[in-house]
């Protein structure tokens, strides 16, 4: 039998209130791929965090080649050649592209000090490898997530590693970007080089990885070669139930078609421009109805859905809400419209960390929560509760830490706030990213039931899947502009795909 | 710079050359606001008043700022850090008292042991802040506390002022070259060297990324922790620094010194642009901040009529009028 | 309080009271502290001597409280002391007109600083620490522009505040037990509480979810303007003299570390009530026994380093 | 922070002049000549002031007070003032900028005794003479600086001793408030009592000494725990006046009576004056912040090429019971 690259024994890891990893045993062999796989909060992330120093197992063992080893921190695993894109893009924001690239790998003249010059030259070389055209003095956080996402991968993989770990890399990608990360990964097992993926996107496990390790309840439910594995025993071995069950349920939980009232649109917004980013966008959203937002990364779609909520600064143009103009840059007047938006970047604009689960839910709707200023406990617990029920909001208690809880969860949390404060519009950005398949189809499955209930949504996905079986209408951006609608038979992947990509007038 | 679209990748580009340049204005006047303010106080102030713009006077002001500007070096590398450092008014004064009483045991002892003791309490502070996560702002407030205590020990409680007995060591704070004084070389020195060290060493980038997010710092296999406790010793060695060549000026260990210190030196480095929430910053922006303090003072001076309380005021609405200025103008650039 | 309503969980032995030091070192440290005193200082198990502390205490626990809100937005209000200063200078001031004006007119100057402040972080996005620093060195200079050097009164009803005891217990105390019930029935049961929190813990997702983020750093600043002046109200009356050059003195750290030491971290999105008060009580309890035990200055700042650092050792957060 | 306050403005005129107790019988005296100095005219020329803290406590009020008013008595046109704040770093660099504004003559109330280095420098090249007034700058008269004119701290310290041992009949225990650490005032104030105590009462002993750092707030608080936690203390020996007045307040508020505890301070402000007539303080050592007069008339003396002496000792009064109410009117 060949040395593992990487084996992690009887490993364990608790946190407060919850045991994360119980006794995963892990094999990792040179030139796999090898996916890593399970729900929302089994322990998947947990797992590579132990594996590349970042937490200390509580009990078991880790062995690099058949030698016990133990990381301090993730800089030791680095050096002992593993290196790792973490499930949050985890890089610094501030700093210029460049800079985060080659951190700890600046090139140095010979005077000892860092030479910008080669380090730029360096830095786009590196980047257009990867597809990325851009000036790699700006600062990261100018950039979309996808190319921020680009930058984790390539900085990962330029690292002279042999074992390269990716938690959840295609989540904030592109196809045409996830095309070209299949192409590194390949190109890494030809190098004898192996990795780690963990992804929600079933797809991405068949077409690349050779094993998978099934994860459930921070317990090890499957180990084995992947293309001995249907995707349904697959989806089944992560959440625990029957196959069968699992074939008649279908792949999304979208029914289709909605019963599209040809009503007045309840959210209208006329000629929005935001310089530079947007140009003249207007998108309206009928009573019960699901309008998708299409677009490459950095089309402009998260900046309409934030222009509409009043998040923006607009230079121009107008959003109605039920004929009445709502006031620009206010996303209270927004909300008290009954518009509400549910933001793509959890982290840093979704949750409250600090404050619980059922805080956090009550957030948004504290105004209609309290009499005089004093809020009444009794009706927060009566909305909390209701919507962790319907939602199946998964937390130990509405007291636990909001941040304790896995993506999807949050996501729910989230969801909640914004159907908490009454809204008749949601602004849904990216709202099944990084979620499991259980909880996809049950978010999936919500969205279908609040336009059944007259709600008008706004759907913002790059998963063409999702927004052809859950939108009724398209409306695609290109470059921050209108670049064309689609509706009814016309919402198909290829017409979507063939829309962005058109470079001549559409209409619209 | 590309300027092309490139349709393949479908990244955005066409965007990014204007957004360039305004990122650019923006980088100026956020790094750069305090020097263009200084100028423009310095104007006035020159127009206003004839005793003013005075090469006497300028190096007066330079001469003075000097200390200030050596602790602000430190403190910009720990606040970029994401931390902040309210020791460096007590290392201040601690190493001015040791200075002048190792002077007696010749030039190397008098500017060791300030040296070394600040040195140490500074990586102290720096090890407890990296190795247990307690507030930077409350460890170094401990260390306020403990070494104006210190201080007060070595001092006989305050009675007893160290004279500098060493014309070798006295040399080192009131010799002069070309019209300033060895001071304001060494601190000039210092801010090129920190800039460098800045700019262009591993070193500097893991300062920006540790205060720019530590968890992605850790996570990008940063030593964090081995960078943190240098950013507490640099600072400790700097004041420590600041405070020994400000004995040697003086010629004696002048225990009154110091406090208030640190207020003045954060209030320089973030009128210099440096954010307190870490992560951006520079020593130029730091070196215009605490020259302006400087300028502000002198120009409290050449009003002459203000009585003492007036002053006061006077330099805080200066000193507000100075951060909204600032923020202003960096506000129009985002917006424009 | 809210620390009191821990959620029901699963916990390990060692994790257990690992985590109770964590929650409650402030109080731990408090009775370490009692205890000492009790065995080793004569006259410390007297009335008298509980009531001195309480008294000197209860300025500190005011201006802490309203440091503790504005820590909980992730700020920080270095002009506190100034502010009671300012108070102090104004109760003189309107004195002529009855205690009541002089005190309303304290009060008032006490806001509007707060709001001088509070405006320059929440409309002009000044950092909180610089602003409220040019505040510091502006506004105790502006309180000494209008009264100049200390001065003395002889108005009863300013004096009787200072030194009036009902059921035993002073005014003092009484105003500022009533002020910490006061602030803990603001964060825990009041919209603003909860909005002042939630923009501490993430400002950006408060403003997404429709909080007007601006006002509540506004409102924020007042208060804590505001319990400053109350605070720099009693200390004038128990002084029986307006003293704009010394009163508040660097109160502002004082009621910084009572807070921090009381487990609120100064990142936001959190405030112990009943931590701080306990917090300002270590600081007090602490200085008054290292003066009672005559120690010199230097070991007396040394000691109380080193006390700070353990204390908020015990109670520091628990780490990501 | 101020070694002296008090809380009523210095009465006009000229009750409470400064009179010279010793005037060149400790040294050699200075000349024109042996300074080496240029005659400058008084009324023309830049004549700079540097205070040391903020005019907000009677003493220092008193102070630029007669400075400035002699000044305009004489028809000095061009006098400079600065104000240091307390910090000394400024203070440094304020007479550095009158002297790059050109002043003459420098008169200096020093925040601290060492350090004055660069300021001796710089006068020195250009032969500016500077009077330190209330406290000394450890240098060399009629070389480094012409004169001191002031106190002794050290004196005053002695005769509050004395006070103190006369008030408890040479027995009891004794508590000091001191007055902020590091200050030479409070060195020299602490040494000048205890040993004047050691030396003349064996059966005082001084039991307590804390730092009230010269305001009334800190006396008052410092005693509160001293009087709760040593209820056998007689006296209090309060380095400046505030502190003492915070020491009565602190009594009143534990119910004591007046004169149930001794106290002895420093500085001879009208509200500590006025506390020896109520009964509650035994005796007030003074400490005379009226510089102005004997500050330029020294100058002219100099100047009209008379010989001055190195240091100009003024005798300050003391206030007891049996003076006090007498003299109320000399309180500044
Ligand atoms: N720092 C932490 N503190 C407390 N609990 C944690 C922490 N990190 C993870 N957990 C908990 O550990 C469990 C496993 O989380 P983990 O992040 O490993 O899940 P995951 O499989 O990566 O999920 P996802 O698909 O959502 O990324 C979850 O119940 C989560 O709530
Ligand atoms: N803070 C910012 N500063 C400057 N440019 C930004 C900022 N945020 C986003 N952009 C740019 O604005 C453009 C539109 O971004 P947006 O996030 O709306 O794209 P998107 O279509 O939602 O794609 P994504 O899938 O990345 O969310 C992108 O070019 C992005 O780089
Ligand atoms: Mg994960
Ligand atoms: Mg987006």
């Amino acid at each position: 039998m060949a040395t593992a690259v990487l084996e992690a024994r009887g490993i364990s890891k608790g946190f407060p209130g919850v045991l994360a990893l119980d006794d995963v045993s892990f094999r990792l062999d040179a030139g796999q791929v090898h996916a890593l796989v399970g729900e929302n909060g089994a322990g998947k992330s947990t797992l590579i965090k132990v594996l590349t120093g970042v937490y200390r197992p509580d009990r078991g063992t880790l062995l690099l080649r058949d030698e016990p080893v133990t990381f301090d921190n993730p800089l030791a695993a680095q050096r002992a050649g593993i290196s790792t894109i973490y499930q949050e893009v985890n890089l610094v924001p501030q700093m210029s592209l460049a800079h985060n690239l080659l951190l700890g790998r600046e090139p140095r003249s010979r005077l000892g000090v860092t030479d910008t010059t080669q380090l730029y030259a360096e830095a786009e070389r590196v980047m257009t490898r990867y597809g990325i055209r851009t000036d790699v003095r700006r600062p990261l956080r100018s950039l979309g997530m996808g190319t921020q996402q680009m930058v984790a991968l390539a900085r990962a993989v330029s690292i002279e590693a042999r074992l390269v770990v990716m938690d959840e890399p295609t989540s904030a990608l592109e196809p045409r970007e996830v095309d070209t990360l299949f192409g590194v990964i390949a190109d890494l097992r030809s190098e004898g080089i192996s990795v780690i993926y963990v992804s929600h996107r079933l797809d991405e496990l068949y077409r690349i990885c050779d094993r998978v390790t099934v994860l459930r309840d921070g317990r090890v439910a499957h180990d084995g070669p992947l293309d001995e594995l249907a995707r349904v025993e697959l989806v089944a071995l992560m959440l625990g139930r029957d196959p069968a069950e699992i074939r008649r349920d279908g792949a999304t939980k979208f029914t289709g078609e909605h019963t599209t009232t040809v009503g007045e649109p309840l959210v209208q917004a006329r000629s929005v421009s935001c310089r530079p980013v947007l140009r003249d966008v207007s998108v309206q959203v009928r009573p019960g109805e699901v309008v998708g937002l299409g677009g490459l990364l950095g089309a402009g779609r998260s900046e309409t859905a934030k222009a509409i909520a009043g998040a923006l600064p607009v230079d121009a143009g107008t959003v109605t809400v039920a004929g009445q103009q709502v006031r620009r840059g206010s996303p209270a007047a927004a909300i008290r419209a009954g518009v509400s938006l549910v933001p793509e970047d959890r982290k840093a604009e979704g949750i409250v960390p600090t404050l619980s689960v059922r805080d956090n839910i009550a957030l948004a709707a504290l105004p209609q929560l309290s009499r005089s200023g004093v809020v009444s406990d009794a009706r927060i617990d009566r909305i909390v509760d209701s919507f962790m029920r319907r939602l199946r909001i998964k937390a130990a208690s509405p007291h636990q830490k909001v941040s304790e809880l896995s993506g999807g969860n949050q996501q729910k949390v989230l969801l909640a706030r914004s159907l908490a404060t009454g809204a008749k519009v949601l602004l849904l950005d990216e709202p099944t990213r990084g979620i499991d398949v259980g909880a996809k189809a049950e978010v999936q499955a919500l969205i279908d039931e609040l336009a059944a209930e007259g709600l008008g949504v706004l759907l913002i996905s790059s998963d063409l899947e999702e927004l052809v079986e859950g939108a009724d209408r398209v409306v695609v951006l290109r470059d921050g502009a209108v670049a064309g609608e689609l509706s009814g038979d016309q919402v198909t992947e290829e017409a979507i795909m063939a829309t962005i990509a058109a470079t001549g007038e559409t209409d619209g | 710079m590309t300027t092309t679209t490139d349709a393949d990748t479908g990244t955005d580009t066409r965007r990014a050359p204007g957004m360039l340049r305004r990122e650019r204005i923006g980088h100026l006047l956020q790094h750069h606001g305090a020097l263009m303010v200084l100028a423009v106080t310095v104007v006035v102030g020159a127009v206003a008043f004839d005793s003013f713009a005075t090469p006497q006077n300028a190096a007066n002001i330079v001469v003075s700022s000097s200390f200030l500007a050596i602790i602000a070096i430190g403190m910009t590398f720990v606040i970029i850090s994401g931390g902040i450092d309210l020791s460096v008014g007590s290392s201040f004064v601690l190493a001015g008292v040791l200075a002048a009483y190792g002077s007696r045991y010749g030039l190397l002892v008098a500017l060791l042991l300030p040296l070394t003791v600040c040195g140490a309490i500074g990586l102290v502070q720096g090890l407890i802040v990296a190795r247990t996560g307690m507030a930077p702002f409350i460890v170094t407030l401990a260390g306020l506390l403990g070494m104006r205590g210190l201080m007060l020990a070595v001092s006989d409680e305050g009675a007893n002022t160290y004279l500098v007995r060493n014309d070798a060591f006295s040399a080192l704070g009131q010799a002069s070259f070309l019209g300033l004084t060895v001071p304001v070389w060494i601190t000039l020195g210092l801010a090129l060297l920190g800039g460098v060290l800045l700019q262009r060493t591993g070193f500097g980038q893991n300062v920006y990324a540790i205060g720019g997010s530590e968890e992605a710092a850790v996570l990008m296999g940063v030593p964090v922790t081995r960078v943190k406790v240098l950013v507490y010793l640099i600072s400790g060695l700097l004041a420590g620094l600041a405070g020994a060549l400000n004995a040697a000026r003086l010629s004696s260990g002048v225990t009154i010194l110091g406090a208030g210190m640190e207020l003045d030196v954060i209030a320089a480095v973030v009128i210099g642009g440096t954010l307190l929430t870490g992560g951006s910053g520079g020593l130029t922006g730091t070196m215009a901040g605490v020259l302006l303090l400087g300028v502000i003072q002198s120009l409290i001076n050449q009003i002459g009529v203000l009585t003492s309380s007036f002053q006061q005021v006077v330099s805080g609405a200066f000193l507000a009028l100075v951060v909204v200025t600032q923020r202003i103008l960096h506000r129009a650039q985002r917006l424009s | 309080m809210a620390e009191l309503a821990a959620a029901p969980r699963v916990w390990g032995g060692r994790a257990r009271l690992l985590t109770w030091l964590q929650e409650y070192g402030v109080y731990a440290s408090v009775l370490a502290l009692l205890l000492f005193n009790v065995v080793f200082t004569p006259h410390f198990l007297e009335v008298a001597n509980f009531r001195t502390q309480l008294i000197q205490v209860a300025p500190v626990v005011i201006t802490s409280l309203g440091m503790a809100l504005v820590i909980g937005t992730e700020g920080i209000d270095l002009s506190v002391g100034a502010v009671m200063a300012l108070a102090s200078a104004m109760v003189v001031l309107y004195l002529g007109y009855g205690a009541p004006v002089a005190i309303v007119a304290a009060l008032i100057a006490g806001a509007a600083a707060g709001a001088a402040g509070g405006a320059l972080v929440a409309y002009v996005g000044v950092q909180p620490i610089v602003a409220t620093l040019a505040l510091l060195v502006g506004i105790r200079g502006m309180a000494n522009v209008l009264v100049p050097q200390l001065t003395e009164f002889r108005n009863p009803t300013l004096i009787t505040l200072g030194s009036r005891s009902v059921l035993g217990l002073p005014l003092v105390v009484i105003v500022a037990a009533v002020l910490t019930v006061l602030v803990a029935f603001l964060i825990k049961r009041t919209t603003f509480g909860r909005q002042l929190v939630a923009v501490g813990g993430n400002r950006a997702a408060s403003r997404l979810s429709g909080l007007p983020v601006r006002r509540v750093l506004i409102t924020v600043y007042i208060i804590s303007g505001l319990l400053a002046a109350v605070a720099g109200v009693l200390a004038t009356s128990r002084l029986q003299a307006s003293d704009p050059t010394s009163l508040g003195l660097l109160m502002e750290l004082s009621a910084i570390t009572a807070v921090v030491v009381g487990g609120t971290p100064l990142t936001g999105g959190r405030v112990r009530v009943l931590g701080t008060v306990m917090g300002a009580l270590l600081i007090q309890l602490l200085q008054a026994t290292l003066i009672k035990h005559n120690l010199p200055q230097s070991w007396t700042q040394m000691v109380q380093a080193v006390i700070i650092l353990a204390a908020v050792y015990a109670a520091r957060g628990r780490r990501a | 922070k101020s070694e002296d306050s008090g809380d009523t403005p210095a009465p006009a005129g000229s009750a409470g002049q400064q009179v010279v107790q010793s005037a060149g019988a400790t040294g050699p005296t200075c000349t024109l000549q042996s300074f080496g100095g240029q005659r400058f005219d008084l009324k023309k020329d830049v004549v700079g002031f540097s205070q040391s803290e903020k005019e907000a406590n009677p003493f220092r009020i008193a102070e630029t007070k007669s400075i400035k008013d002699e000044a305009a008595k004489l028809g000095i046109a061009n006098l400079r003032v600065t104000n240091a704040q307390s910090q000394f770093a400024k203070q440094i660099s304020d007479v550095q900028q009158l002297i790059a504004q050109g002043a003459k003559l420098l008169v200096i109330a020093p925040l601290n005794s060492d350090g004055w280095e660069p300021v001796l420098k710089q006068a020195a090249e250009k032969k500016i003479p500077i009077i330190t007034i209330d406290r000394k700058i450890n240098a060399q008269p009629c070389t480094d600086y012409l004169t001191f004119i002031g106190s002794d701290f050290y004196e005053q310290g002695k005769r509050a001793a004395d006070q103190m041992i006369q008030a408890l009949g040479g027995q009891g225990e004794v508590a000091i408030l001191l007055g902020a650490p590091g200050n030479n005032v409070t060195t020299d104030r602490t040494k000048g009592f205890k040993d004047r105590i050691q030396e003349k009462a064996p059966g005082i002993t001084i039991s307590f000494e804390q730092t009230g750092e010269f305001t009334r707030e800190k006396g008052q608080q410092v005693t509160e725990q001293l009087i709760q936690s040593r209820p056998g203390t007689k006296g209090v020996y309060a380095e400046n006046d505030e502190m003492a007045l915070g020491a009565v307040t602190a009594l009143k508020g534990a119910g004591k009576s007046p004169g149930q505890v001794k106290i002895v301070s420093v500085d001879g402000t009208r509200a500590a004056v006025q506390g020896i007539v109520d009964g509650w303080l035994s005796a007030v050592v003074e400490s005379n912040p009226r510089f102005g007069p004997l500050a330029f008339s020294t100058t002219q003396k100099f100047l009209d090429g008379e010989g001055i002496p190195a240091t100009v000792i003024i005798s300050d009064q003391e206030y007891t019971t049996a003076n006090a109410k007498e003299s109320l009117g000399n309180a500044y």
